[in-house]
């Protein structure tokens, strides 16, 4: 018994130190006033994507108190139910119908991953809910996943690349090598990489793909440098992003490389992490601070005031989810979720990202891509936007696969 | 391998020892009008919770628990621990997305399917894993069904299982299970009686097996496998018998979840599911039928309560620990010690150091762990 | 021709000789004793008769067909059963559970007589790891008699026992072994208990055979004495 | 295939040995497989994150041993002893607790953003070896690996407390009626175990990404490692994973998605080949 004890208060040593630092809290649940637009939110608390789970849930926030300062949306006061999953689409379904069912919520923000997109759509008709997607860009959510119920703010991997292909010639390098994640996404940026390179009389000397979750990629480095290659497109996201860049310096790959071209592969967050080696990277790019529109700047201002620090593209992608649903409760003039549905069909509105519209066949919205260059400034690093690719240039036709 | 009895044989019982008076008809008369009984109360459950998310929190745990009473019966007859039987849940359900996505089945026929194909597994894994025992069992367990996600997240199986998107499942026009169409095998009322007779009918079916003298041959090998050996016994098919039992239980529920949710993710292969299974099993208790259903009821329950800031694991660790160190019995396991000592009936003289002679590995101490037992 | 032999038995583990080609037979209705210090190799002995190791070299013969390659499971089906040094029984079952549980598989028609014999009748509803050890191991002991096998290998019966159990087991033994017309071959640590008991007794020294006959013969064999029984008396 | 893709395969494998052979040492003495081994490897890398971040890489290759070895302590006095009498998969279990406990620990104190380690200054760029060009840190690990296999190796088989391990991995009953303080041997292999966990972490950090799945992203490759290596072999765990560091590798160059199996074919091979693993031995 004396053993077991001394096991016993280890333990709950353990777990007490653990639980004081790190109980997070979350507001949740209401009293059901149907004069509250309620959204709920539901970001990935735990695992590699918590971070840009909690910056998600930023962009709402700023925009929820902005809509609120002005005195609601269509005079309704706009209420955030805050909920949280380890995205696993499982949890994400649970959690949304909780969210709805239980706390009355209508709307559905901050998912994360393409496959909760994808599990969730295939339930929101029966949930009676909108979701505003501003993170998964899965092509088949537009596609075979569409929902009558679910809006696609972000870029899809389609619109992306196609931005990237447009601007390859403006890159130096002859002879490109591709790099991607053995993953669909991987495999249909490689393709459609591949066919636009060509076009543009480059040469493609080597595809490779990396299982996901790859730590090591020394060899797949070296093959890439036995390729005598002069450029890479590289398509690694997260953890094998980091590990990614951060073995092609050990290996001095850059020395060899006029360009690196990376698919979602540097973004804001990861800027500290990666350090001044990834200055002179380029990626596609969902989001331009630097916009030049009255919208962004009143953006950029409340969000830097609410949070220290400027946006990037997850923040604002969700700020712009949160302006699309406004515009569509504003012309629905009502808040249940199948008025706002139908008014939101090809629906226009001015954004931070300038006029954007909701493409009714596919409710895809229809906005610009960027292309990027990392680049020093004031002690850090930052995107320098190159050049904007137009959507009717990014985004194929709508899917017939959608029937919605 | 090893044998019982010496006093200072002090070994730990996750297994409550299961001194079950066999052979008596009455008893199981008894036990069998019992799950009738359990059986038909339960199918009014939809009429007196109607909250849908409350309901649909109940039906995921019945689902779930089909897989921890198959991880349950191999710890209660067998001592031996499993970490796989992810693989046939996961397993079936992916055949149910693939046979009523790609090839157009019908959902009757694509549940059929795929239990005989995730018993089918059982019987292929159990072949290449019953002989081991202890930890060499846990890990063969766990690296199998890891190989078998590592495949259906590989690029080239994306036609079948979806790779990391995972499936989607879509119907051909028309198609019903039993009258019922996919929006309503979505409702949780309205699935709610298909899971819960499967569970209850499995639960009866793994409790006359475990009572019956195929039960006394399976208790026989996990006390002492080598003297049944030496006793006449061929101590390699029951074990594979047991571990199919096990896996079909576990692929009925399988199948039942990929019905009911419409979507299956890769994470149903995945070790945290297994992990996080075996675990609910564990608190529960293998010492009786219920103890792992009721520790996934728990966990279902915890999963939607306490998950927040993805504190969940740290949770489930803590309780683990506390459970194993303070509870070896688990929570149903405890119970029946309390219940035992307030009626005074409690035989167990050693119980407070643990039930002398038994181990649940049946081989503690045993250097060689890993080694299979040749039949020849 | 002998019901059960054992010819040029020898085992190794890795360079060190266990067992060094021995030779042993066994006819029903004698209690064969094998003693020897330790380290004599006698329960590696036993193990290689019973199928529980296998011998590096040397046959082992039923009825004068090799079975050397056989598993102990087979062994038990044909007729040739063992007991265990270390206790070797059921520990969350009942004594009854566990004997029946073993007639099952093996034809008992006199479970009862068994249990009689072995003063278990009276306790056949007690789980058997609550037991005391003595009575495990005649718990140990009926489990190797059920079904009426032609041979019994019994690795140290008294192992653990005090005086006056120990004399009651090796009684036994020999009563079970004339009543039953069983061949026995008895691994023993007490010498004397062998001698008072047994029919033929073989003395194995560091794996190698030092003797082997009768009682008396044995008792008089001078390398038995010197390299023995002279140390051990 | 070049020189290069062979030292990528010993660089992994370097990595994998020094794991494995901690993992293979708690394993021998106390019969438990230690579920938190990838728990305590993680933490030594972020330990070695905190560290290298303020007081240079090359104290961060000594501190962190250290401090994962007084873990490795806390570990032998909490748990391994007072439950030694309970079953190894119960005490399996509770290391997987501890797993669980741990992971979510890390997330707590350094967050769950993926971080980077950069190697010393002197070991950042390349160096020519075989007529290749090669990562320096790269080099370094697979020196310092073989130098610690070494000299633990020659430890084992050299010193008194090397003698008393290997007898009481081999029966730690006997070993204590013989007279060793089992005991002591066992605080020893622990919190040894555990610090060449902290060293395997250490110089993980610079070399592959820090993310709170690196854990258990290792663990199953290392629990197989031990398996296919023989239980209660440390020779043979740091061959197991030596050889696997290298055929995954190479077969990554073949086929990646192939790679990725490799470790559950090979436990599946050697265990349906030789039940007790490459080196172990068999015992009845």
């Amino acid at each position: 018994m004396k053993r077991q004890l001394i096991a016993a208060v280890a333990a709950l040593a353990l777990g007490a130190t653990t639980a004081a630092c790190g109980s997070a809290s979350t507001n949740s649940g209401s009293d059901g006033d149907s004069d509250t637009i309620k959204i709920a939110l539901i970001p990935p608390t735990s695992g590699a994507l918590a971070q840009f789970g909690t910056d998600a849930v930023k962009g709402w926030k700023t925009a929820a108190r902005i809509a609120n300062d002005n005195g609601g949306i269509d005079g309704k006061k706009v209420e955030l139910i805050i909920k949280g999953t380890d995205a696993d689409p499982a949890t994400t379904l649970r959690v949304a119908k909780e969210a709805v069912t239980k706390d009355g919520a209508q709307f559905i923000g901050a998912v994360m991953t393409s496959p909760e997109h994808a599990a969730l759509n295939a339930q929101l008709e029966g949930l009676g809910a909108l979701s505003f997607n501003s993170l998964g860009k899965d092509d088949a959510l537009v596609g075979e996943q569409c929902s009558k119920y679910g809006f696609h703010i972000v870029q899809t991997s389609s619109m992306d690349i196609n931005g990237l292909a447009d601007n390859i010639n403006e890159l130096p390098g002859e002879k490109w090598a591709i790099m991607a994640v053995d993953y669909a996404t991987g495999h249909s940026a490689a393709k459609k990489f591949k066919a636009a390179a060509e076009a543009a009389g480059k040469d493609v000397v080597m595809e490779q793909f990396a299982p996901l979750n790859t730590t090591d990629f020394g060899s797949y480095i070296t093959k890439l440098k036995d390729s005598g290659a002069d450029a890479v497109f590289a398509v690694e996201y997260g953890a094998d992003g980091v590990a990614f860049v951060q073995q092609a310096d050990q290996f001095n790959l850059d020395d060899q490389l006029k360009t690196v071209l990376g698919f979602n592969m540097v973004s804001e967050p990861l800027f500290e992490t990666l350090g001044d080696s990834i200055a002179g990277y380029y990626n596609n790019v969902g989001y331009d601070v630097d916009a030049d529109n009255a919208l962004n700047q009143e953006f950029v201002k409340a969000y830097t005031e609410d949070n220290g620090s400027a946006p990037y593209y997850v923040p604002a992608d969700n700020y712009l989810a949160a302006e699309t649903l406004f515009a569509g409760i504003e012309e629905a003039g009502s808040t249940d979720p199948a008025e706002v549905a139908d008014a939101l069909q090809d629906l226009s509105l001015d954004s931070i990202t300038g006029e954007v519209t909701l493409r009714g066949a596919d409710n895809q919205l229809l906005r610009d891509s960027y292309l990027g260059e990392v680049v020093k400034a004031d002690g850090g690093l930052k995107f320098k936007i190159l050049s904007d690719a137009n959507p009717d240039v990014t985004t194929p036709e709508p899917d017939s696969a959608c029937k919605k | 391998m090893t044998t019982t009895a010496p006093a200072d044989d002090i070994t730990g019982d996750m297994v409550e020892p299961a001194t079950v008076k066999r052979g008596r008809p009455g008893r199981m008369l008894i036990g069998l009008g019992v799950g009738i009984a359990v059986l038909l109360v339960g199918l009014a459950v939809p009429y007196v919770v109607t909250d849908t998310y409350r309901m649909s929190l109940l039906l995921d745990a019945t689902i779930l628990s089909m897989l921890a009473l198959g991880i349950g019966f191999m710890a209660r007859h067998l001592g031996m621990i499993s970490l796989g039987h992810g693989a046939f849940f996961g397993t079936a359900a992916y055949a149910v997305g693939v046979a009523i996505t790609n090839w157009g089945w019908s959902p009757l026929n694509a549940v059929i399917f795929a239990i005989l194909l995730g018993s089918a597994l059982a019987l292929v894994m159990g072949v290449l894993v019953v002989r081991a025992s202890g930890f060499g069992f846990l890990m063969l367990t766990l690296a199998l069904s890891q190989a078998l996600y590592q495949l259906s997240v590989q690029i080239s199986a994306r036609e079948w299982t979806g790779a990391y998107d995972g499936k989607l499942i879509t119907y051909e026009p028309d198609m019903t299970f039993l009258g019922l169409t996919q929006a309503d095998l979505i409702n949780p009322g309205l699935f709610w009686p298909f899971a819960w007779s499967a569970l209850v009918v499995s639960g009866i079916v793994l409790w006359v097996v475990g009572r019956s003298k195929f039960g006394t041959t399976l208790e026989g090998i996990r006390e002492n496998e080598e003297r049944m050996r030496f006793s006449g016994y061929n101590t390699f098919l029951p074990r594979l018998i047991a571990f199919v039992l096990s896996g079909s239980v576990a692929s009925l529920g399988g199948a039942l979840f990929a019905m009911n949710a419409g979507y299956i993710s890769p994470q149903i292969l995945g070790f945290t599911q297994a992990g996080d299974s075996l675990i609910a099993a564990l608190i529960g208790g293998f010492g009786i039928i219920l103890g792992p259903v009721i520790g996934t009821f728990l966990f279902v329950y915890a999963q939607a309560n306490f998950n927040f800031g993805g504190n969940l694991h740290l949770l489930t660790g803590l309780l683990l620990i506390v459970v194993l160190v303070f509870m070896p019995g688990g929570i149903t396991g405890t119970l029946q010690k309390v219940y035992r000592r307030i009626r005074g009936k409690d035989r167990q003289v050693s119980d407070e150091r643990g039930r002398s002679g038994r181990d649940i590995a049946s081989d503690r101490a045993d250097a060689s762990e890993l080694r299979a037992e040749n039949e020849q | 021709m002998s019901i059960f032999e054992g010819r040029g038995l020898t085992v190794k583990y890795g360079a060190v000789v266990a067992l060094d080609n021995i030779d042993i037979s066994l006819e029903p209705g004698l209690v064969h004793g094998v003693i020897g210090p330790n380290g004599a190799g006698k329960s590696t002995f036993i193990d290689a008769l019973s199928g529980r190791k296998r011998p590096s070299s040397g046959k082992v013969l039923l009825d004068g067909s090799d079975i050397t390659r056989r598993s102990a499971r087979w062994r038990r089906t044909k007729g040739v059963s063992r007991s265990f040094q270390r206790t070797s029984v059921f520990g969350s079952m009942t004594v009854g559970e566990q004997l029946e549980m073993v007639a099952r598989k093996n034809d008992e028609p006199d479970l009862e007589g068994i249990m009689k014999t072995l003063g278990l009748d009276e306790i056949r509803d007690r789980v058997c790891s609550e037991i005391a050890y003595g009575t495990q191991r005649s718990v140990d002991l009926a489990i190797a008699l059920i079904g009426q096998p032609r041979v019994v290998l019994l690795d140290e019966p008294c192992a653990g026992l005090v005086a006056d159990e120990s004399v009651r087991m090796l009684d036994h033994v020999r009563t079970v072994c004339k009543e039953r017309n069983v061949a026995a071959l008895l691994v023993e640590h007490d010498v004397e208990g062998v001698f008072r008991t047994c029919d033929v007794i073989t003395v194995l020294d560091l794996g190698k055979l030092l003797a082997t006959g009768d009682p008396a013969s044995v008792r008089a064999d001078e390398n038995v004495i010197r390299a023995y029984l002279g140390s051990a008396a | 295939m070049n020189a290069a893709q062979v030292l990528n395969g010993l660089a992994l494998g370097s990595l994998l040995m020094v794991l494995s052979s901690g993992l293979a040492m708690i394993y021998g003495l106390r019969g438990v497989a230690n579920f938190a081994h990838g728990a305590l490897y993680m933490s030594g890398a972020y330990i070695a994150y905190s560290v290298s971040d303020r007081m240079g890489f090359g104290l961060a290759i000594i501190v962190v041993p250290l401090a994962l070895a007084v873990i490795g302590v806390v570990l032998e006095l909490a748990f391994f002893r007072p439950l030694q009498h309970r079953s190894h998969i119960e005490l399996g279990l509770i290391t997987f607790g501890l797993a669980l406990i741990a992971e979510r620990l890390v997330i707590l104190i350094w967050g769950e953003k993926t971080l980077r380690v950069r190697p010393p200054e002197f070991l950042q760029g390349t160096s020519t070896i075989f007529g290749v060009e090669y990562p320096s840190y790269r080099l370094a690990i697979i020196v310092i690996a073989l130098v610690m296999a070494a000299a633990l190796i020659l430890w084992l088989r050299l010193s008194n407390v090397g003698l008393h391990i290997r007898a009481a991995s081999q029966d730690i009953e006997t070993a204590a009626i013989m007279g060793i303080n089992v005991d002591k041997v066992s605080l020893i292999v622990v919190s040894l175990g555990s610090a060449l966990a902290g060293l395997a972490g250490t110089l993980a950090a610079p070399y592959i990404a820090l993310d709170p799945g690196m854990g258990n992203a290792f663990l199953i490759t290392v629990l197989i490692v031990v398996v296919v290596g023989g239980i209660g072999s440390i020779a043979g765990a740091m061959i197991a994973g030596m050889g696997l560091g290298l055929i995954q590798t190479l077969s990554t160059v073949w086929s990646p998605s192939f790679a990725v199996l490799v470790p559950y074919l090979a436990l599946t091979i050697v265990l349906l080949w030789r039940p007790t693993g490459l080196a172990g031995k068999r015992i009845s």
